[in-house]
């Protein structure tokens, strides 16, 4: 067994770990930083995010603004401190990255341009074009490269994080080439592995996106929290779930019903005055009552309503969304120059995630979160579109910094200990790897695991669906242990992968449906037919799912409230 | 409900580096969707038929650049091309130009070491303090490198390109392409040092403008452009060093 | 199966980990789709040596004297000469087309310097009408109507 | 090896010169005088030899017949020795590099040599 070590260890590499990593060999010039991500860096989904970064940057603008937007889109379930703080960052980091050489999309005078975003008062959105997340990622990972104490492991995939005397040591990481299996040691270790929406049908995430990182925190004790908040993007392309960015609203299209009236207008949906440049949740939430009032229209896979942006004209199409154009006719064969694109809901984003304190910090030494697979606390119960990006950065750097901090107090714990937990998770790899005994095969269970999803957790739920979940979600962790696998080769086993990961959703679905059933009000993204208002008496709390051989366990948390006060939420 | 379905067969490149002397094929006849990608058949098959296939991919938008295989002989990005585009019998096969680590994987640190080596990053002689704000760059000073900074790693452009598969220490388009784009950005001061590269052996002159690069890019960036920019740009500082010889020597 | 690649095409400079099957060649390389076109030109750097050989001979020949000169002109009537230069004929002015037109443009900078390139639409007008002016005169003097 | 790839630079941009004249000039060049001419076409005493050295003996008459001569064989060289790579030839390259730039360099002394004693 090989056993390396380091000071930090970041694992991920999309926009929150790389900007980890980079904020960590700042901080310090004598550290030494991994980065182990189970695809090359450039492939994380951040590559995927299209429609910008926000942080205050015009004169129209100002950090009350930017804060008081984020707690309302929060349903006030957002740490203030934590919004406060991340509103003062924004545009530091942002400007940061203009720096290390991202092209953002110019004002004529050469200064940074912004645009609009739903549930943002006024332009706050940074943006280069409609591929900012793939601009941000491959800036940031190309400024990285320049640091040789970021010592990269790329396609290795970490199974295990290595605790020793209640302190995180380092994990378990699977080389997914070789198929060996060493411990990479650290002092302190940073979760940046994203969000988990694979584990719905309808997506707008990547083949990557597991859950791995929440997963392996639950496993090591740690609460996962606000589980129950799953954003449902309004916008996905019906089948694929590929995503229409928002920017095409925040650029002036029109959602329209099978009458042609745009609804989110001629109906009240809470939206008022800002239509299309409503929050998410809410518009999200109009698109299905328009299917329930029978003005859907019916698709191959299922019914959808328009997105038109014809009205906006080709060179201003060509000019800021022109990956809508290239998404729209490749996936869907519609020209949005002359037609309207479908579109439906589609789970899109994850609120919750490991509980963290502002540092990033969990509750087990020595590890920190940041990014969508932690929950800091800003999002609250539904996230603002242009957000994570942005948070992706405030809280990667200050994890970063944070997490050197602490290695730098703390020991390098006991080497031979370590490897011998490292050979024993070796050891269960290689029994799956292959593994021959079994009746459930991995599509099957994950196939049933996202119907599940969508059943009991979907943009309108109730108990009685809500509990079916969890049942169904049980007993599909028990079918996991009768997997069978076909593929005995060491080298590339994606077979192996699918397996860990499968692993790794049943584990998050579950603590996102137990999270649900218990909450019996409606915020944010989270609304129940059965339970329809906001209850700031009993729910105005986090929820904290935490693992237990039994089953998962559910705590509350307090709000972190501020100079904000809860009101109701209408635009 | 899913749109209507035919039968196609896939003949499929297969290699395990433990049990295979040199890569197979193998076919598959499977039920398609007429909407399918070709990366959704290979899905089905690893899915529902075969899991020992092993293939990357991720984001199935044709942004993340991890799909890229040959296509009935083509570099193509699976998740891009639609199933109809193609025959009763499609065949897939690893790109080309690379080493093959496992059926339709390939070994992509030959390009991460040459990515590296152009320097893909802001040179600048003195850091700009966060206090000083943002750059300013004009839309038209963007628009000038905007193109080459849209590539997607995606190694098709190096599948295509004969000089990559000839010449051991070619940079090869992207890697050049990327180095380009910081050479034109406004921000940047590294272009000397980025020349530099580029004029050693296995740089830009080693192209041979067969333009493949830039007919297979899935993301129009043009690399064969930015590849013969780089050798008039580059020359220009080669005539210097002719009039004023560098100091130092190798 | 397609030619074998250099067997170090694309590889790190220490090998990975694991055995890798050699690269190989694109299928249709080098004499299907548009790798023809691109080897084809390629092989037109053996026109563009003959040529340059053939007018030095010419020059060298004027540089000697009248009859020198007057035997080389006469040589260019043997038919396989005639024959030969229809075919070269043919070929510089379709490697002309295609660096011209079809590849010259893009290789410029955006800028050099202060200057500013043209727009790339610009481009195929520009040098075809420059192509067509230079072939005018050339042809005109030749001819021996001007000067 | 390394002195091949230190003059890379200059010989492409000899190479792409040669593409400039050669696709400019040679075209017309062919037709006229080694299509048109011995057909018996073009006027005998245009190409005759009391105005064919007028022509070539003037200052810009040499400087076009020397770009004439040494842009094209420099681009057949450059282009030649890709080709030769092209076609597999990657580990010859280390013979012909030297062998084609050599040629060139050699017919580009004896094409000035040409071009003075006009
Ligand atoms: C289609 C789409 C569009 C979006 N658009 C926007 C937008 O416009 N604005 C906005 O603000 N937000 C947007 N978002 C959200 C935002 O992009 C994400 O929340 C954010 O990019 C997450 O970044 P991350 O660094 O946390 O994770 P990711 O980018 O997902 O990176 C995760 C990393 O962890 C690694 N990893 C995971 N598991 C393991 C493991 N087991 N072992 C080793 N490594 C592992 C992966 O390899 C990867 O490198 C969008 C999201 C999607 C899906
Ligand atoms: S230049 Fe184009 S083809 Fe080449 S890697 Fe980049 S995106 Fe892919
Ligand atoms: S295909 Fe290759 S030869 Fe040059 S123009 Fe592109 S790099
Ligand atoms: S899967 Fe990401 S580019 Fe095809």
């Amino acid at each position: 067994m090989e056993v390396i070590e380091h000071d930090v260890i970041v694992v991920g590499g999309g926009a929150a770990g790389i900007r980890a990593a980079i904020a960590a060999v700042e901080a310090d010039p004598t550290i030494s930083v991994a980065m182990v991500s189970k695809v090359y860096p450039m492939r994380s989904h951040t590559v995927s995010a299209e429609g910008g970064a926000a942080a205050v940057a015009r004169e129209d603008d100002s950090l009350e603004m930017h804060g008081y937007d984020t707690v309302k889109g929060s349903d006030f379930l957002g740490d203030q401190h934590v919004i406060e703080y991340f509103v003062e960052e924004a545009p530091k980091e942002l400007t940061l990255l203009e720096h290390w050489g991202c092209p953002w999309s110019r004002n004529e005078d050469g200064t940074v341009a912004t645009r609009a975003f739903g549930g943002m008062t006024t332009k706050r959105t940074w943006f280069a074009a409609d591929k900012v997340g793939f601009h941000m990622l491959h800036s940031l990972f190309q400024h990285s490269m320049r640091f040789e104490r970021i010592v990269r492991y790329d396609e290795q995939f970490v199974t295990k994080l290595l605790v020793d005397d209640g302190v995180v040591r380092g994990v378990v990481a699977l080389d997914i080439r070789e198929g060996s299996v060493r411990a990479i040691l650290g002092r302190a270790v940073i979760l940046a592995t994203g969000g988990a929406g694979k584990c719905f049908p309808f997506t707008t995430n990547g083949n990557i996106k597991t859950g791995d990182g929440m997963s392996l925190a639950y496993r090591a004790g740690v609460p996962l929290k606000d589980q129950e908040f799953v954003q449902y993007h309004p916008t996905g392309l019906p089948g694929t779930g590929i995503l229409i960015t928002e920017a095409t609203r925040g650029e002036g299209g029109h959602l329209k019903n099978s009458e042609g009236e745009r609804f989110l207008v001629d109906y009240d949906y809470g939206v008022g005055t800002k239509a299309e440049l409503g929050p998410r949740d809410m518009i999200s939430r109009a698109i299905i009552q328009e299917f329930r009032a029978g003005r859907g229209i019916k698709g191959p896979y299922g019914e959808f309503v328009h997105l038109d942006l014809t009205h906006l004209g080709e060179a201003k199409l060509k000019e800021r969304l022109p990956f809508v154009l290239e998404l729209a006719r490749t996936y869907v064969g519609v020209d949005p120059v002359t037609q309207p694109i479908p579109i439906r809901p589609v789970v899109h984003y994850m609120m919750g995630g490991v509980d963290t304190d502002i540092d990033g910090a969990t509750v087990l030494p020595g590890l920190y979160a940041a990014g969508e697979v932690a929950c800091v606390s800003m999002n609250g119960a539904n996230r603002l579109g242009s957000n994570s990006l942005t948070e992706c950065l405030v809280f990667g750097a200050r994890s970063g910094r944070c997490a050197v901090t602490f290695a730098r107090g703390s020991s390098a714990g006991n080497e031979a200990r370590m490897r011998q937990l490292a050979e024993e998770e070796a050891a269960r790899l290689d029994t799956l790897r292959g593994k021959s005994k079994g009746g459930e095969t991995i599509s099957q269970v994950r196939r049933e695991m996202q119907d599940a999803m969508e059943d009991g957790c979907g943009v309108y739920r109730e108990q009685t669906s809500m509990d079916t979940a969890c049942r169904n979600l049980a007993q599909l962790k028990g079918r996991f242990a009768d997997l069978v696998l076909k593929d005995s080769s060491k080298v590339f086993n994606t077979e192996l992968i699918a397996a860990l990961e499968l692993g790794n959703m049943l584990d998050v679905a579950e603590s996102v449906a137990v999270s649900a059933a218990q909450r019996k009000e409606s915020r944010g993204a989270h609304t129940r037919s059965d339970a329809t208002t906001r209850d700031d008496q009993n729910w105005l709390h986090h929820t904290l799912c935490t693992f237990d051989p039994a089953g998962p366990r559910i705590e509350k948390k307090e709000v972190t409230l501020g100079h904000w006060e809860p009101e109701e939420r209408k635009y | 409900m899913s749109p209507t379905s035919a039968k196609k067969t896939f003949v499929v490149t297969r290699f395990d580096p433990d049990v295979d002397e040199v890569p197979k094929t193998q076919s598959y006849e499977i039920p398609v969707q007429s909407d399918w990608k070709v990366l959704d058949a290979l899905n089905y098959i690893k899915d529902e038929v075969d899991p020992t296939l092993s293939h990357r991919w991720s984001c199935r938008m044709a942004v993340c650049g991890s799909c890229g295989m040959m296509v009935d002989g083509e570099p193509k990005l699976t998740c891009k091309v639609a199933l109809s585009d193609y025959g009763d019998v499609v065949e897939v096969e690893p790109l080309a130009n690379f080493p093959i680590i496992r059926d339709l994987v390939v070994e992509l640190e030959g390009f991460m070491e040459r990515f590296k080596k152009v320097k893909p990053w802001i040179i600048r002689a003195k850091e700009r303090a966060v206090e000083e704000g943002t750059f300013r760059q004009s839309p038209q000073e963007l628009a000038d490198f905007k193109q080459f900074s849209m590539c997607i790693n995606c190694m098709l452009c190096y599948s295509a390109c004969p000089v990559v598969g000839n010449e051991p220490h070619f940079l090869g388009p992207a890697a050049i392409a990327l180095g380009h784009r910081y050479n034109l950005d406004t921000r940047d001061e590294g272009s000397a040092e980025r020349n530099q590269v580029f004029l050693e052996e296995g740089g830009v002159f080693s192209c041979s403008y067969a333009n493949e690069c830039s007919e297979v890019c899935p993301k129009n960036v043009d690399p064969a452009a930015a590849v013969q920019q780089g050798k008039a740009l580059s020359l220009v500082d080669w005539a210097k060093g002719l009039v004023l010889p560098r100091g130092g020597g190798e | 199966m397609a030619r074998m690649a250099n067997p170090e095409a694309m590889q790190p400079s220490t090998p990975g980990s694991t055995r890798t099957a050699p690269a190989a060649m694109p299928d249709q390389f080098p004499t299907g789709g548009r790798y023809l076109s691109y080897m084809l030109f390629g092989a037109t750097s053996i026109f563009y040596l003959l040529a340059s050989l053939l007018i030095l001979h010419m020059v060298w020949a004027l540089g000697t004297g009248a009859e020198a000169w007057e035997r080389v002109m006469a040589s260019f009537a043997n038919p396989v000469y005639l024959a030969y230069h229809v075919l070269a004929f043919v070929v510089f002015t379709w490697a002309g087309w295609r660096f011209l037109i079809k590849l010259s443009a893009k290789a410029n900078p955006p800028k050099i310097g202060p200057l500013r390139r043209p727009p790339l639409a610009a481009f195929p007008p520009m040098m075809g009408g420059l192509w067509v002016g230079a072939t005018a005169l050339a042809v005109i003097v030749l001819w021996g109507i001007f000067p | 090896m390394k002195l091949v790839a230190r003059i890379e630079p200059g010989i492409w941009a000899l190479f792409g010169a040669g593409f400039m004249v050669g696709s400019l000039l040679l075209p017309a060049w062919i037709f006229v005088v080694w299509i048109a001419a011995p057909l018996g076409w073009v006027p005998a005493e245009a190409l005759g030899y009391e105005r064919a050295h007028a022509l070539a003996a003037g200052p810009i008459g040499r400087l076009l017949l020397l770009a004439l001569i040494v842009l094209p064989l420099w681009n057949g060289a450059n282009h030649l020795r890709h080709w030769l790579i092209d076609l597999g030839g990657y580990a010859r390259d280390g013979v012909m590099a030297p062998l084609l730039y050599a040629s060139a360099a050699v017919f580009s002394v004896v094409a000035i040599a040409a071009v003075v004693r006009l």
